[in-house]
């Protein structure tokens, strides 16, 4: 639901999880720019390395709304956490080269999605959204994903391990993915393209128990966040700026990155979830039994 | 005591606590409302589920016990050869020393991505790199223990010209053995915890692969129940371990049988 | 006859050797050394996989001017401070007097071995839970680590002492205070101090891992930052000063070490 | 050599036994080495113990002095059953060098049985001081580790630490094996000027015949394995001794004389070393 | 007492000295304890060393032995400069009970020595058999621990480490002080005609001057701090000795007399412990 309710009172102070990335660009801008405030809501930014590490963070209190990819929300809804969704963080990129990539060394012989068919890809976990992503990107176009090596690897260690040769391919997000590209690999394609685009793929949470208590401030914070999105979307230049004033980063290094984040600026459904939830039934890594889970994943105000 | 000490009473001994409190564990646990802690019961049901099943069980065992196995062997051979090295060159452990201590300090992110480029993404990186931390504790106590060998009995060896070689194995190694042992005691558990690290790159199997992927899951029994094998494991290795002590420290448990009588 | 250790034990170099200066110029040489194998072997890996000493050393001269560098170490040093302290005034006492009594080491065995081999890394999320995402989950991560080594060291220093020194107590009545206070610790202090170098460090690896983890603040918050913008000489300007820390930290347990222990042979050839 | 002091055997004003061991009997696991060992000691009365090496000397001074129970028979001191270490009993062990903690100084060495039992700081000091000076030791030492000190040093601040105990029994295990002859008659001489003047109550084990004659009331001659007393033979020597006088005493040479059968006879079987004596050269 | 050998003295063969000190002076840090010592051994020589408590004894003989390298002067073994242990050089050590290894049952530290320089374990075990029986140590000892012995019986194991070596130069540090008097005695006379029969030299320090007289051919007098050579003695004994004649030859009697006194005076200034003798007490 994104009916807004209008606070009466003073603001509500929440805390809102980000990454030291820059998928959080919108959020910052809409900090800056005064939406949450406007929304009654006083933000307070805390920086989280991953997304199920900080579930307990959340669960504790210290945290109000966290953000976590749509698998992650998956698990933890068939583990009865009490997580539910409720709003986009980012959405699938449309393009060819986007926000994620899957790249290669040029002397691979791997130009498309084909031709990573026997290839050992390195992926950040083995039952997460880029196995499902990529393994429907091949199907795509016809190819076996059952043939492919997936290697588990953490990001930073991604590129390390292209380097020694001991990686054919590996998914990267930016600015991971610019940097890859730096040190001469090339991007093979976009995962998201062929098949989550504009599809929800990255989710804030909270607890129900709080949602269900403060259902007002949850309604402001979507408001506020959908306000953001668009912002964020329609203004690369300034999702740049802010980036470079609200992380630590070397500007030189954020000039460099192409294929932005696409943020969330809708109101979150249940249809936008099923669709990512399908592609992950495709790919053989989630079970049909749980393919109706996207009711209990999503806070209906 | 001494009437005591068959091996029934032993046993009683060693798992009269344990068993206390994993009753007050059991008992508090049933009424603890939290995701993160749920009953032992279920941890248990979780654990007769996923390592009592032996299919499961050995996809996940095999894998880190021969990693347990070859790097705890290489941490250990490692530490007392370095540790013997340093110990007896005192100029070179003094020079060096800046070294060896910032080398041990490094965190481990730093030295991920040097092994993946020296050493690829399979078990050889990841023996070695379990090796490498485990090595510490055995380092420092061969080091410290080679240092402490009583002078007069160096002052033997030389006056009696016994060779270097056997001077290292049968004096100075066997004088330095109680601490080493105990080097090598904690250097079993680190072998472990940092195995569970290492399990995250590469691996598709492994106890610390299980336990981080059901944390990332929110499987939260089934992350405990892998806590319990591990410590299982870790106490199976112990007693392992506890044997070969018994053995090789005969000399030292009997001496020390002494101590025990008044302090 | 051990009175002439001194002298006999210590090798030649040690003896006549250089002095404490010297031994620091000889130290800074190993340091600049093991600093040029680094610049070399950087060249062997892929561009910008290993930075360079030079890269390094210049993104953290950048660092060192800015204040949230000294107050991500602040941060660091406090926590590791008064964790390492907490260690060690809990698992030694403790350790040591599980370690006097056969019935407590034997009660003791079957849990601590278990508990030891539970990686600290798999407790982050119930800290995170209990403790939250800040110093305190840091702390208890920290402590977590650090007890052990000390612990199980203790436990078995505890059975290191000479038998005729407990005769000797026991024969003049020295009463239990002073016997533990003045035989019985002084005893057991070599294979402490191992245990609490090998602390000190798994200590600070810990705080740093902490915060790298949990995304709290301090040193570890920095790395993990510079890692996710893959801005590598700043990640190893971070490690390097995580290195020098636990230098700086050993050089302090070193110095405890020789004092408390000038008596043991371990420590009498190291004169100065 | 000046006595100023009562006879021995006149400072022990009761009857009570100071020590008395009944059928004493000592086993390392099922090694017996100490089978029945009866006698018994006065107040103020000085004895030695001699014996073949290895016969068990050592583990009946630990018996008595409490720090080992024996596996059979009992020990009283002054009339009461014991079982652990007495106040006021003071041990010098054989093993002297491990008797001092390597890291405490001399002086702390010395000191710390009076500070662990109450005796002032300065009051300790000073009584350690003495008994240095009394034992032949420069205040100096007190300064230095036991391990920087030579044997026959080391042994001797093992005895200030006893004297410095103002005990009531002093036990000590062949306490003058170590220093040089001139030295050790001078020890001599001091242990026995304070038995007399304090009225100690001194059990000595020692392979010195004449040392024993010289010094002791009694001796009690251990032999055989299990060790039992073979004899304990009266020195009728009186109270008053002096190295040059004594020792010309024809009653010293006849008592020393039947001493030293003893011990030979008891060496001939060397006890707890199960063979015979030393051996021809081939 | 069998005498199968020829003198001593006839044994040395060569001229050249077994060992010489030229000078030798020895500091420990800034403390001097050893200033300029000159003497020398003839091969086949035995030499008793003797002096106070803390003079420098132990010190002097690890220097001798090579263990320590003097801080003046010069050691020449057969002629030559040496700054480390020579091979054929056996040293009983005084604190001998910490030269023992204590994991090492006793048969495994007497035969240590000996594997170690290539002695096949038949063999060894065979000499450390020998030389165990040589010291009344019965075979059984052999699998005890030295901590589980008497310290008689340690010290004894300790010589029979350095007979069963084979030396050709024996150094001994008051190897007999914790032994019984028979078995004092029987020791004394085993390494005596050890010494004959393989024309051994021996140095040994001891505290008891009957001993150093009864045993040797020539006995240095160490005084003073730093401790220098007070006078070398000659033992005007022939090459025979028995325990009983050889006690009651006059010369005997005058030469320990006269090593008495110059050991008195010496220990009058105890040396290294700075101040004066034992003290009286007031
Ligand atoms: N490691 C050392 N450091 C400092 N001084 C020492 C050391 N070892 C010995 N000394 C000093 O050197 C002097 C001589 O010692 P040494 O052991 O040679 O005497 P000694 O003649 O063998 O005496 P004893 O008959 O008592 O064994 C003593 O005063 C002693 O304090
Ligand atoms: N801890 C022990 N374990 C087993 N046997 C022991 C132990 N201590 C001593 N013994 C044995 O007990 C016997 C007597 O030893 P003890 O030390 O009492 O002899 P001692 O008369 O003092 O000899 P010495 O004159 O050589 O010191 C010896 O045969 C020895 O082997
Ligand atoms: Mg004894
Ligand atoms: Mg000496």
């Amino acid at each position: 639901g994104g009916d807004a309710s209008e606070p009466s009172e003073g603001p509500t102070a929440i805390t809102v999880a980000t990454y030291p990335v820059m998928s959080n660009a919108a959020v910052y801008i809409g900090v800056e720019e005064g939406i949450f405030a406007d929304n009654g809501l006083d933000v307070t930014l805390e920086t989280i390395t991953s997304g199920p590490d900080s579930v307990p963070t959340l669960l504790s209190g210290d945290l109000t709304f966290t953000s976590i990819d749509v698998p992650t929300l998956i698990n933890a809804t068939k583990e009865d956490v009490g997580l539910v969704a409720v709003g986009a963080m980012m959405v699938g990129v449309d393009v060819d080269r986007g926000y994620v990539g899957v790249v290669a060394a040029p002397d691979k012989g791997i130009e498309d999605w084909a031709d990573l068919e026997g290839k050992k890809v390195g992926v950040n976990a083995l039952g997460s959204t880029p196995v499902a992503l990529i393994s429907a990107s091949m199907e795509a176009v016809g190819a076996d994903p059952s043939t492919v090596q997936w290697v588990q690897i953490a990001q930073p260690e991604t590129i390390p391990a292209l380097q020694a040769g001991q990686l054919d391919a590996a998914n990267l997000a930016q600015p991971l993915l610019t940097a890859a590209e730096e040190a001469g690999f090339e991007q093979v394609g976009n995962p998201e393209q062929l098949t989550v685009g504009g599809v929800p793929t990255f989710l804030y949470v909270t607890t129900r128990e709080y949602a269900e208590k403060n259902p007002e401030v949850v309604a402001a914070f979507q408001e506020s966040l959908n306000a953001s999105g668009e912002i964020a979307n329609g203004d690369h230049e300034l999702a740049i700026e802010t980036a470079k004033k609200s992380t630590t980063v070397d500007p030189a290094v954020l000039d460099k990155v192409t294929g932005l984040p696409m943020w969330g600026s809708k109101p979150l459904t249940t249809e936008d979830l099923q669709k990512f939830i399908d592609v992950l039934v495709n790919a053989g890594q989630l079970d049909e039994s749980d393919a109706s889970i996207a009711d209990q994943m999503i806070w209906n105000g | 005591m001494k009437a005591f000490r068959n091996g029934v009473s032993l046993l009683a001994i060693e798992i009269w606590l344990p068993l206390l409190l994993v009753v007050l564990w059991w008992t508090v646990s049933e009424y603890v409302n939290s995701l993160y802690f749920p009953p032992l019961r279920v941890i248990m049901e979780a654990f007769a589920e996923n390592w009592l099943v032996p299919d499961k069980a050995l996809s996940n065992l095999v894998p880190s016990l021969q990693l347990i196995i070859v790097a705890y062997s290489l941490a250990v051979v490692a530490g007392i050869v370095f540790g013997t090295t340093l110990g007896l060159v005192r100029p070179l452990e003094r020079a060096v020393r800046p070294i060896v201590e910032a080398m041990r300090a490094v965190p481990g992110v730093a030295l991920l991505p040097l092994f993946i480029v020296l050493f690829g993404i399979d078990q050889p990186m990841r023996i070695l790199l379990v090796a490498f931390g485990a090595m510490w504790p055995v380092l420092l106590n061969t080091l410290d223990g080679v240092r402490g060998v009583e002078p007069t009995l160096l002052d033997m060896t030389r006056s009696y010209r016994v060779g270097r070689v056997r001077r290292l194995f049968q004096v100075i190694l066997k004088s330095a053995g109680p601490q080493i042992f105990a080097g090598a005691r904690i250097s079993l558990a680190v072998t472990l915890i940092i195995m569970v690290v290492a399990e995250t790159v590469g691996a598709d199997g492994g106890v610390g692969y299980f336990l981080m992927t059901a944390k990332s899951e929110f499987r939260i029994s089934a992350m405990w129940s892998a806590m319990v094998a591990l410590g299982i494991l870790g106490y199976i290795l112990n007693i392992i371990f506890r044997i070969a002590e018994r053995y090789v420290l005969r000399w030292h448990r009997l001496q020390q049988a002494r101590l025990e009588r008044t302090s | 006859m051990n009175a002439s250790t001194e002298v006999t034990r210590a090798p030649r170099a040690d003896r006549r050797g250089p002095s404490t200066f010297g031994w620091l110029l000889i130290q800074t040489g190993a340091v600049v050394l093991a600093g040029g194998i680094w610049w070399l072997a950087s060249g062997f890996f892929p561009a910008g996989a290993i930075p360079t000493p030079p890269e390094v050393l210049g993104r953290l001269g950048q660092l060192v001017l800015t204040g949230e560098f000294w107050s991500a170490i602040g941060i660091t040093v406090g926590t590791f401070a008064l964790a390492l302290t907490v260690s060690i005034v809990v698992a030694v006492p403790l350790g040591l007097v599980i370690g006097a009594s056969t019935f407590w080491t034997q009660s003791t065995r079957l849990l601590f071995d278990f508990l030891r081999t539970i990686p600290p890394i798999a407790l982050l999320p119930l800290l995170l839970l209990v403790l939250g995402a800040d110093f305190e989950m840091v702390f208890g991560l920290a402590v977590l680590g650090a007890i052990w080594p000390i612990l199980i060291q203790s436990i078995y220093a505890a059975r290191q002492g000479e038998a005729l020194l407990v005769d000797m107590s026991a024969a003049y009545r020295i009463p239990r205070g002073w016997f533990i206070r003045h035989i019985f610790v002084p005893g057991a202090l070599p294979f402490v101090m191992t245990g609490v170098r090998l602390g000190t460090t798994i200590c600070l690896l810990l705080t740093i891992s902490g915060q790298l983890l949990g995304a709290a603040p301090g040193l570890g918050h920095e790395i993990a930052a510079a890692q996710a913008w893959y801005d590598t000489p700043r990640m190893y300007a971070y490690v390097l000063v995580a290195a020098i820390l636990g230098l700086i930290v050993n050089a302090g347990v070193w110095a405890a070490q020789r004092r408390l222990l000038r008596w043991h042979p371990s420590v009498r050839g190291e004169s100065r | 050599m000046t006595s100023n002091s009562t006879p021995a055997q006149g400072a022990a004003s009761t009857t009570v036994a100071a020590l008395e061991a009944r059928g004493l009997g000592h086993s390392y696991g099922p090694r017996q080495i100490l089978g029945g060992i009866d006698f018994s000691v006065e107040q103020g009365e000085f004895v030695c113990i001699v014996g073949p090496s290895g016969v068990g000397k050592t583990t009946l001074l630990r018996c008595l002095s409490g720090l080992q129970v024996s596996t059979a028979g009992e020990l009283h001191v002054l009339g009461s059953v014991v079982k652990e270490p007495q106040p006021g009993v003071a041990l010098v062990f054989q093993d002297y060098s491990r008797s001092l903690m390597p890291w405490a100084s001399v002086l702390e060495n010395v000191t710390l049985p009076l500070r662990a039992n109450r005796v002032s700081k300065k009051d300790a000091n000073a009584r350690a001081y003495e008994a240095l000076e009394q034992v032949g030791l420069a205040a100096a030492v007190g300064d230095q580790y036991p391990w920087q000190l030579s044997g026959g040093m080391q042994q001797r601040v093992a005895i200030a630490r006893a004297l410095a105990y103002d005990p009531t029994v002093l036990l000590m295990d062949e306490p003058f094996a170590s220093v040089d002859a001139q030295t050790r008659s001078d020890l001599e001489d001091l242990v026995l000027r304070l038995q007399r003047r304090l009225g100690l109550t001194v059990i000595l084990v020692t392979h010195d015949i004449d040392e024993s004659v010289y010094l002791s009331d009694r001796i009690v001659v251990l032999a055989g394995s299990p060790a039992h007393v073979a004899e304990i033979v009266d020195v009728p020597l009186g109270a008053e001794r002096d190295q040059i006088g004594t020792k010309s005493d024809p009653a010293f040479a006849t008592t020393r004389a039947h001493v030293h059968n003893l011990v030979r006879a008891a060496a001939a079987v060397s006890p707890s070393t199960g063979t015979a004596r030393v051996v021809d050269v081939p």
